[in-house]
């Protein structure tokens, strides 16, 4: 299940979902982001509050790009269940961003799954975030240490 | 005709989301099409021959430079992708 | 918070507690633990239909042994809150077994820090399962791939 | 006193869950135990010497067969563990 969208999502009733359509599973892994309060900047010793952030994506090929993640991790690890959920538009501190649940077999390939769809998703799905702070707005940059996180999967 | 797109940090850099053209005379690449525009333009479009800040999506695709153009295509410009 | 408990347990409340208790987390990662209806047997092609199981645990040494397995990985990960959960007694086919949540400030380390716990826990903390099918009852053997999945983590 | 227990498929194997029991003439380690424990006893006690399928806790920690005894201990034998 595949959805990006402006509302708040449900946990509770994913994992019910989740649970509900994994039929013989084993194991079930799920990752939320969480909008942090003070974000990592890419300027040493600056760290400015995070009052809003707004996420921008591009219609068509954000679904396109997240559903090839997607079937890259099937192709990869047993998946019997997937959800992979993920906010545009303005998000406040604390609120939840992103969300993936993962049913399998076993638990390594639920938690393999899971994790190697959140480092695709964070530099191969068109999303961008502006982060909007006392101190004015600016674009969030990529972070190379997401970057090695999606690398590491290819040596495998 | 080609329907480009810009998103993010470089559309409020070039002011413009989104338009569309026909493919000039003699661009035949993606790479082809980015150098016309900051050619043709100047401004904030030579921006777009900045590969490392750059990344170009032809059909919701991303390709690299070479990606040879017919004419019809979507093209997207946009930053390096920060989601999750 | 640790819990070794015979009754179920509410995702949906553990995960809004996780959220609540995390402070400024970016990352909640979960794994749930679900009763198989088939039980990979240890002899090759007999795979019973387990009707119930059975978990024993040695009270007092099983939640010094989690607890142990919970420092463990704070002192290697970054962990803002954390959950750890696990029944005993009499369950079905379907049901949770185990629940670990872990708050972060980054995926990374909830991944980690959750898929560690879970590794040591199979082989490091003192339950035993025994299994009840239609064949009888039988005591589920150790697997030799459990103990390499935490075996793994002595590399690092 | 030593204060032994016995879990899962070993205690069934044994009929036994838990003892109490003075620490013997001449035993001054966790494999002396069982050694003692098997020849003494016989039956199903020699299981108790297989340090592949019967693992040891002294005090609720896991320790090796030349783990120390003084007599006071908890004891605990019990095969691997398959939580989770």
């Amino acid at each position: 299940m595949l959805s990006v969208q402006e509302a708040d999502f449900d946990v509770a009733a994913l994992y019910a979902q989740l649970r509900s359509a994994a039929g013989n599973a084993g194991a079930i892994v799920s990752f939320t982001g969480l909008v942090r309060e003070f974000y990592d900047s890419t300027e040493a010793g600056r760290e400015p509050a995070v009052q809003r952030l707004v996420l921008e994506h591009y219609p068509g090929m954000t679904e396109k790009a997240l559903l090839a993640i997607v079937d890259e991790a099937r192709l990869r690890w047993d998946v019997l269940a997937w959800q992979v959920i993920h906010r545009v538009g303005p998000l406040n501190a604390g609120d939840q961003i992103v969300h993936v649940g993962i049913a399998s077999t076993h638990r390594g390939d639920a938690f393999a799954a899971a994790e190697f769809i959140m480092d695709y998703l964070k530099t191969r799905a068109p999303f961008w975030k502006k982060q909007h702070t006392a101190e004015g707005a600016e674009w969030i940059e990529s972070r190379s240490s997401d970057e090695a996180a999606r690398a590491r999967w290819e040596k495998r | 005709m080609l329907n480009i797109q810009y998103f993010a940090s470089l559309r409020e850099t070039l002011g413009r989301s989104a338009e569309v053209l026909a493919l000039p005379e003699g661009v035949g690449t993606v790479g082809a099409l980015a150098d016309h525009l900051a050619s043709s333009r100047g401004g904030a479009w030579p921006a777009l021959q900045d590969v490392t800040q750059v990344l170009v999506a032809v059909n919701q695709t991303i390709v690299d430079r070479g990606y040879p153009l017919t004419g019809t295509e979507e093209v997207a410009f946009f930053p390096p992708m920060t989601g999750g």
